[in-house]
């Protein structure tokens, strides 16, 4: 699955994209998964009500599973217009 | 319905006259345009990163979820990333309906919907500082009046 | 802020452009566009009488009230008269603000006055009627909402 | 007093612009006057709720008074935009 990362989120976890091997069933358990993995993921994730996701590139939410899911993204609220 | 996503200045004029131009049943256009303001300590320059992947999807669906709920004969939705300047033209949106209230309402959903909903995420830089543009509460609590 | 009545065509890509340009302070620029709709019977020419006057005077008047009641940067108003056809642009009105809000409530509130308050009155033309348009009760009503 | 008629009320009273002489105190007494002076009057000023009045160039009503008063102007609901 990729996992991508866009504004200050990129910023702290380093890399805008990255290919992660994961069981996770849902987008929190991921996110549990990769803040157990290293400190700059914890330091991204810290506060989830500051993030949003996409799931296959539609806004979606944590709770979602990830079963059959390709692509994955994680951001701040957006700031476009 | 036209969704444009990209780095180059576009000419708003030209847009908003080739969008208005030659319409024979649309009595109401309006049109919305951002621009680069400057900031406390002097913008040097405004950079808009997005999700390139995602970006034309998502508003190629608020735009079709504007002609859905409005009687939109036509609607234009420009917005650049990249680097900007102070005074340039972020984005641009356009409706054209029979009635001005269809036009205006139309145009201010997408623009609610494009703040807070299309995957574009601001950052500005000054003398002395470099800071990611939060989002606004109030842009957020305008989504709830659609 | 400027107010303009004629008879000629305005250029509404140039105006829109050239309103929108250079602007540091000002996010925020919507514009209004109206345009001859073509009417069952097809329509051979709309006429628009004006109170000389008047007019100038009742849009500076709006436009002015438009500038206390919000934070507008800046205000355009360009109404024609005279002999139109299908498709051409009858009026516009621009206006500049900090924020989004702003501009685009001045730009309702400027439509929803002209319409009703200055001295404009449309005669469509077709091939067998000749007729004087109406005022149309919801225009009147759209100005209690300020 | 100049009094000066646009759109349908023109039509009907047949010119744009006149000068009249004229004693009344308001806009009302005004419109009775001319209505009684000549049929195309009272044709014109039969419906005065289908009627508008601007009072020295500036929206007014038909209470208003016509002290000191240059031009009057009848003319039904606008329709610009």
């Amino acid at each position: 699955m990729d996992v991508l990362y866009f504004a200050w989120v990129r910023e702290r976890i380093g890399v805008p994209r990255e290919t992660v091997d994961s069981s996770a069933v849902t987008v929190s358990d991921l996110v549990k998964e990769l803040s157990a993995r290293e400190e700059r993921y914890a330091m991204a994730f810290s506060d989830l009500s500051a993030l949003r996701v996409a799931v296959d590139q539609e806004l979606s939410d944590f709770d979602a599973t990830l079963d059959g899911v390709r692509e994955i993204a994680f951001f701040p609220p957006m700031t476009g217009g | 319905m036209r969704v444009v996503v990209q780095q180059e200045p576009f000419d708003f004029g030209a847009q908003a006259d080739g969008f208005a131009r030659g319409r024979q049943d649309s009595g109401a256009i309006v049109t919305f345009t951002g621009i680069v303001r400057d900031v406390d300590g002097g913008l040097q320059q405004m950079e808009i990163e997005h999700y390139a992947g995602m970006t034309e999807k998502a508003l190629e669906a608020i735009a079709n979820e504007a002609v859905t709920r409005w009687s939109l004969d036509d609607a234009l939705v420009i917005h650049r990333h990249g680097v900007l300047k102070t005074g340039d033209m972020i984005m641009m949106v356009a409706t054209a309906a029979r009635h001005r209230k269809d036009a205006f309402e139309a145009a201010e959903f997408l623009m609610d919907f494009l703040k807070s909903r299309a995957p574009f995420w601001k950052r500005e830089v000054t003398a002395d500082n470099v800071g990611w543009v939060d989002a606004r509460g109030e842009d957020e609590d305008a989504l709830k009046r659609w």
